[in-house]
């Protein structure tokens, strides 16, 4: 079977699923439907492991299948619908189902009392298949539908408890945030279209490789320069990925989406729909333009800086994870914009990985807090809040184990998977910072504020992973009553989180070397970066591949250095107690107030734009309604009132006088006919054969 | 076949001074006669085996006075019913309640017509022949209705109306699991039907050991429609569990209560020879008519393997429940696979005429059939319909459609050009 | 049997015979019988023409048509005839005279 | 050999259709309609035309001959195996149809029918039949699929009980 065959069979599955969890969910004997969910996405996963070890068999990087047909057919130009396998579409599916299993089997335990419950995992089907859709696209009209379609689940499934309204609020918050980023990307999307005449990625890069691209902007738009507009273009489609891997200035939705469910954070809001921006940044990194790059590469350093400092602060556990997953989500989009191909699609794979974990294991947390809050008939204490935890480690062992896995993952301490690919990146930018004079940034000088955001991001990263271990895990507690109810999460819970915990080292991502700190691995032969389409003034790949090797070792040395630094930090202030934070917090002043109030991006926004906006609409909306209609709609209907009543005593007296004359005549005529009406069908017949046999007479004489 | 009978006879000496058409006529006949001694015949041994069978599965002897093991019972048991008195009943329809057991024995006889029993020994090679005896069965519900009818008894009428509804209803879940393996192959001759499942090949294509290219096994779809098939042929022929036309706590015996003598037996010869065609149909659209598995190396490993499945499963089974007959047949199927083992010539040798392979395969059905008599209660009315309208009919309807996703996966039929 | 008028002749037959059966009978069924008759007669005009005339499988496929076309009267037809039956107690057509009351 | 079976049935068509049309047991004018849809499919055998032949068996006996016999059975009160029917304007229907007849005989024989001189011998009309329904008559078909789902919503809808 054809790997787009299979691909196709992945992408259906999870739809059937959707669709049998809300039209027979319900019905099933109480809570036995998620297990065919269950079966379907466990399905998936077997046959993208499948198409994994196709893959490692062949150990082709150029490997490639695509197959389309087409869908709208608007003569010169097509639209169509189409799969496209490589190696990047294999690793992402594996991903994707493989995080999505692991949830739904976690939420059988983790949503086991909610009412929704087969809606629940409905919308997951439905979240799946439209991120397996976005994974299988050949082109960027369908991953925008399906890009939509991602956006549409996220919403539904953030505010899966509408009763609580911040969930309400938070899901259509997330959903116009994400509008915003998407209109970008139309508009990119209509550039491309308008001049490339095409959305297929294949055929686009064709297309600008070979000079159609400039040659259409010439006949369009004249005296444009075509690469301006491939920047434009470019920066554009990012900003879709702007608005759903939640890089500022609109990362300000993905925090408040923790206001789901805790495995949906796991599975959409930290591992796979917020990398699907990545994902689009590495399908169009062959059109992106040095300008554009460094667009981009500033863009994610510095969200990936801004989002840490606001993590130190946050005392909600989820709060924490969801900036740091800002944070990391910034280094991808940063290694992207520096060039780095490689090592931002390979921190999306180990991201998945060790972050879905993190939420996993800090889900355990809440839940079981949940539970001993519930034990305790308290309903008022935040479950999900710090300050009540404390001193875990030995009451859930196996959840403790596994944090502290993932979180010397995501500080980048070595024989971890994080380690491997943020040092990769690090080493990125570096590179770039040091050798690439291409693209504004560069040309500005600015080249090194990347290593700072990079290497500050790592150092703040190990501080507050750390701090939140601390606080959670180590310590006195400090609320005994809870603490006394406290136990390790039931098995289905727990399985995953170990399944996580063992894909957070290095192992699986070195292979076939047994090298920690990386060497010649599959994931590095089989993604393969791309050449750049871009007819002039291309980014110097071959440079920065230079400087790479160059920049290896000090990068690796300084971030080993920064995340030791910043570990230390957070032994310090909270097991030793040799700082105390309130006096830190005190001496900083604004700084911590910024932090802590998330630098008020959401007062800006409201302030800035929301209010403005809503009172322009209401000025617009009274003239609208009390000028426009009163005088011009109302004014026009009253005269044509006066008219309609005329016309309609006309009407009256001459037309229906002419139709009623008609009806009387025939009213007559029936009453003289009906007589010859018998009722008898075969009567009727015979008359009828009569008739014909005088007509065949009269023909014949 | 018939021409083939006819040109022959014309070269044999003795007949050579017969015409043309003369020679066709007497080739007809002879293979009607043919046809109706296997159908009579056919009778006979079934309803000995369907004694001896439900004997063994009430753990009792069935007949053993007449003849050796009793094997002449039943032949004794014709003669009985030849020699009986014909009654009419005096208000019964004189003419239908004749007519009626004729046109039954006809509607299943005519089916045999298209039935291949061997490469070329088909009666009438048509290019409709599935269709054909589908069609041709159907015509068995008239005879009984007319049956039912003229012997103005409320049981039989009762009868023959349960027995119309249930094979008109069986009838298209019957069509739709045939229209399955039709899809596969593409053809309703029955003779390229059996040709198209030659040799071995992979288990539903895609599992690496080594099965026939039978259609039960060419992929889930079509191992569910032959299932369905056989439940639904099952009701068709009015078989326990769905013999509610003839259901004696309730009818007496439905539609043959006022019949005797030879008339009876009519009905009954019938019943064994409608069985026999529902076997050799799932034997041909399902199991490979007269193909022989062991074709081939390949197929001569599958018997290897299939020899010692059984061998294993007789002696996990069988031989703690009965342990007298457990030593002999053990005994030569482990012989037999050993030498099957150690010479693979011998296990192609095995390819037999595929008379005897159809007979087996046949035979293996008709088993069934009769295990199934003897081990399910019979169904409600209703619950007959229900199985047919809402369970069999949905599932064969989605499995059609299954099976051309299935085609689909496997390359055999593209929809993107 | 090679002529087009032989079976030209029996379609006559049958469309008379059934056209008779339509006018005459008063039982519904009947005259149900009737029509499957006149349909039949067509039938095997069409099928007789598409042998000797036109040598295409056209007139088979009007055939099958007319056949599903008769399976679905039919069954209709006999769910109207229940009605009637329910209604007044027989199914004989020249009571069904409602309409003209 | 085949002329005589050919002329067989259709004298065996004939007389059961006149069965059909003049006997006044309802039951023998049903039952006798089973030789005329039986012979019918035996002239299509001798059209070439095996698949309307056996559609025909399917069909008409298989199906449209039960419903009919269903029918007679649900409306009647059954008390002896003779179901009486009665005709009307038996002796004008007689002569009207006569003149039909006639007319269509003078037609039939008077035409000269544009024959093509070599007879059609389809191996099989399988094939022919499916490629066209699925090509050139798709759409037929497809209407015809919903007549037909029309008309088993219909004749479910009006054979309940409580219309």
């Amino acid at each position: 079977m054809p790997m787009v065959n299979l691909s196709l069979i992945i992408l259906v599955l999870p739809l059937i699923s959707f669709l049998f969890q809300i039209f027979f969910g319900k019905r099933l004997e109480h809570k036995k439907g998620e297990w065919i969910s269950i079966a379907l996405v466990l399905t998936t996963l077997l046959l993208a492991i499948i198409m994994f070890a196709q893959m490692l068999f062949d150990y082709q990087p150029d490997f490639r299948q695509e197959a389309s047909i087409n869908w709208v057919n608007l003569g010169q130009f097509q639209i169509e619908m189409g799969v496209l396998v490589d190696n990047i579409t294999i690793i992402m599916l594996v991903v994707v189902a493989l995080i999505s299993s692991l949830v739904h089997l976690y939420s059988v335990e983790y949503m086991k009392n909610d009412v929704r419950y087969s809606r629940y995992f409905g919308f997951l089907g439905i979240f799946t298949f439209s991120m397996y859709g976005i994974t299988i696209a050949n082109n960027l009209f369908m991953i925008y539908c399906f890009w939509e379609l991602v956006g549409l689940s996220s919403y539904l499934l953030i505010g899966h408890w509408w009763e609580k309204k911040s969930a309400a609020d938070a899901g259509k918050k997330a959903f116009i945030v994400n509008r915003i980023g998407d209109i970008g990307m139309f508009m990119g999307m209509m550039v491309v279209a308008t001049v490339a005449g095409t959305f297929n990625y294949q055929v686009l890069f064709e297309r600008i490789a070979s000079g159609a691209w400039a040659a259409g902007v010439q006949g369009l738009f004249g005296g444009v320069d075509p690469n301006t507009l491939l920047t434009w273009a470019g920066v554009l489609i990012f900003m879709g990925a702007i608005g759903k891997s939640a890089q500022f200035p609109l990362h300000v939705w993905l925090p408040d989406a923790m206001e789901g469910p805790t495995p949906v954070s796991a599975l959409i809001h930290a591992a796979t729909m917020v990398a699907a921006g990545v994902y689009l940044t590495v399908r169009i990194f062959p059109l992106l333009t040095p300008d554009a790059m460094a667009f981009v590469a500033l863009i994610g350093g510095f969200t990936a800086f801004f989002a840490a400092t606001i993590a130190i602060t946050q005392n909600d556990l989820k709060k924490v994870l969801a900036y740091s997953t800002v944070s990391q989500l910034g280094y991808m989009i940063m290694a992207l914009g520096t060039g780095a191909y490689v090592a931002g699609f390979f921190h999306l794979v180990t991201h998945a990985m060790f972050k879905a974990l993190l939420f996993l294991a800090s889900g355990s947390v809440i839940h079981m807090m949940h539970h001993s809050l519930t034990k305790l008939n308290d309903h008022h204490t935040d479950a999900q809040d710090m300050r009540n935890m404390g001193g875990l480690r030995s009451k859930m062992p196996i959840t403790y184990a596994v944090f502290f896995i993932a979180s010397l993952s995501i500080s980048g301490i070595p024989l971890f998977s994080g380690f491997l690919s943020k040092d990769a990146i690090l080493a990125g930018t570096w590179s770039y910072a040091a050798h690439i004079h291409d693209g504004w940034l560069a040309q500005a000088h600015l080249g090194w504020i990347l290593p700072f955001f990079g290497f500050g991001a790592a150092l703040i990263t190990a501080f507050y992973m750390f701090r939140l271990i601390f606080m959670t895990f180590h310590g006195e507690p400090k609320r005994k009553d809870i603490f006394a109810k406290m136990h390790e999460s039931p098995k289905l819970m727990t399985i995953p989180l170990m399944v996580l915990g063992a894909l957070s080292t290095f192992i699986f991502f070195t292979l076939p070397s047994f090298n920690p700190l990386g060497g010649k691995s599959w994931f590095q032969t089989l993604v393969k970066q791309p050449e750049t389409v871009v007819p002039m003034g291309a980014f110097d790949s071959e440079g920065f591949a230079h400087g790479l090797h160059l920049a290896h070792y000090p990068a690796m040395y300084t971030s080993l250095i920064v995340a030791g630094v910043g570990i230390g930090l957070a032994v310090l202030i909270y097991i030793l107690k040799e700082i105390d934070p309130a006096k830190m917090a005190q001496r900083l002043g604004i700084l911590y107030r910024g932090s802590l109030n998330k630098w008020y991006m959401d007062e800006i926004y409201l302030n800035g734009i929301i209010r403005p906006f809503l009172k322009g609409c209401d000025a617009i909306a009274y003239f609208d309604m009390e000028i426009y209609d009163h005088y011009v709609i109302d004014g026009v209907g009253r005269r044509v009132k006066a008219l309609a009543t005329g016309t309609g005593i006309a009407d009256d007296l001459v037309v229906d006088g002419a139709v009623n004359l008609v009806g009387i005549i025939f009213q007559w005529l029936g009453w003289t006919f009906k007589f010859v009406q018998t009722g008898k069908i075969q009567n009727y017949l015979i008359y009828v054969l009569i008739g014909v046999l005088m007509v065949y007479l009269i023909n014949v004489f | 076949m018939i021409d083939a009978f006819a040109s022959w006879m014309l070269q044999f000496g003795a007949l050579s001074w017969l015409g043309t058409t003369p020679a066709t006529i007497l080739a007809m006949s002879l293979v009607a006669v043919a046809i109706f001694i296997f159908v009579a015949l056919n009778a006979l041994v079934l309803v000995y085996v369907e004694r001896k069978v439900s004997a063994f599965m009430q753990v009792r002897l069935g007949p053993m006075r007449v003849g050796p093991m009793g094997t002449l019972q039943t032949v004794a048991d014709a003669l009985k019913l030849l020699l009986k008195e014909d009654i009419i009943p005096r208000f019964a329809d004189p003419i239908l309640f004749r007519v009626g057991p004729w046109i039954i024995l006809l509607a299943s006889f005519v089916a045999f017509a298209a039935v291949p029993f061997s490469p070329g020994w088909v009666p009438a090679d048509m290019s409709i022949g599935l269709f054909y005896v589908v069609s041709i069965s159907s015509v068995v519900v008239i005879g009984i209705v007319m049956s039912g009818w003229a012997s103005n008894n409320k049981w039989s009428l009762y009868g023959a109306m349960r027995s119309a509804a249930q094979i008109v209803s069986y009838e298209i879940p019957v069509g739709l699991s045939l229209l399955a393996a039709v899809a596969v192959v593409g053809t309703l001759n029955l003779q390229e039907i059996i040709a198209a499942q030659a040799g071995v090949g992979n288990l539903f294509h895609w599992i690496p050991i080594p099965f026939p290219n039978w259609y039960i096994f060419h992929s889930p779809f079509l191992f569910l429609a032959g299932c369905i098939y056989l439940i639904a042929a099952t009701a068709e022929v009015n078989r326990t569990p769905f013999d509610i036309p003839e259901s004696e706590s309730e009818l007496v015996a439905g539609f043959m209560t006022e019949y005797s003598g030879i008339r009876w037996a009519l009905f009954f010869l019938s019943e064994y020879a409608n069985a026999a065609v529902v076997a050799l149909l799932t034997a041909i659209v399902f199991l490979g008519g007269w193909q022989s598995p062991f074709a081939d190396l390949a197929g001569a490993r599958f018997g290897m393997i299939s020899l010692t499945v059984l061998a294993l499963i007789w002696t996990i089974f069988v031989k703690y429940k009965v342990k007298r007959l457990s030593i002999y047949p053990i005994g030569t199927i482990l012989a037999l696979t050993v030498i099957a083992w150690l010479f693979p010539a011998f296990a192609i040798w095995l390819a037999t005429p595929g008379l005897v392979w159809i007979a087996i395969k046949g035979g293996v059905v008709i088993f069934l059939l009769m295990w199934f008599r003897w081990t399910f209660p019979r169904l409600r009315v209703d619950q007959l319909m229900y199985l047919s309208w809402k369970v069999l009919l949905p599932i064969a309807l989605i499995n059609l459609a299954g099976v051309a996703v299935w085609m689909w996966l496997t390359g055999a039929i593209s929809l993107v050009g | 049997m090679n002529h087009l008028e032989s079976y030209l002749i029996l379609s006559a037959l049958l469309f008379s015979l059934g056209l008779y059966t339509v006018i005459t009978r008063k039982n519904g069924v009947a005259i149900l019988m009737g029509i499957e008759l006149i349909l039949n007669a067509a039938n095997i005009n069409f099928v007789a023409f598409s042998k000797f005339v036109t040598h295409q499988v056209e007139g088979h496929l009007m055939a099958i048509f007319i056949i599903m076309l008769a399976a679905a009267e039919a069954a209709v037809a006999l769910a109207i005839i229940l009605n009637l039956y329910n209604d007044q107690g027989n199914i004989n057509v020249d009571e069904a005279d409602a309409l003209k009351r | 050999m085949s002329e005589v079976i050919f002329w067989v049935i259709w004298v065996l068509v004939v007389i059961s259709a006149m069965i059909v049309a003049y006997s006044k047991n309802l039951i023998y004018s049903v039952f006798s309609l089973l030789a005329t849809f039986v012979g019918v499919a035996a002239i299509y055998i001798f059209l070439n035309a095996d698949f309307i032949a056996v559609t025909q068996i399917v069909i008409y006996v298989g199906g449209i001959l039960v419903l009919l016999i269903f029918g007679i059975m649900l409306t009647n009160r059954i008390a002896v195996a003779k179901i009486n029917q009665s005709s009307f304007q038996t002796s004008l229907g007689m002569v009207v149809v006569g003149a039909v007849f006639v007319i269509l005989v003078i037609t039939i024989l008077g035409q000269s029918w544009p024959v093509l001189a070599e007879s059609m011998d389809f191996d099989s009309t399988v094939g022919k039949i499916g490629t066209l329904l699925f090509g050139d008559y798709l759409i037929l078909f497809e209407v015809a699929s919903i007549l037909l789902l029309g008309a088993l919503i219909g004749a479910a809808t009006l054979a309940r009980k409580e219309l």
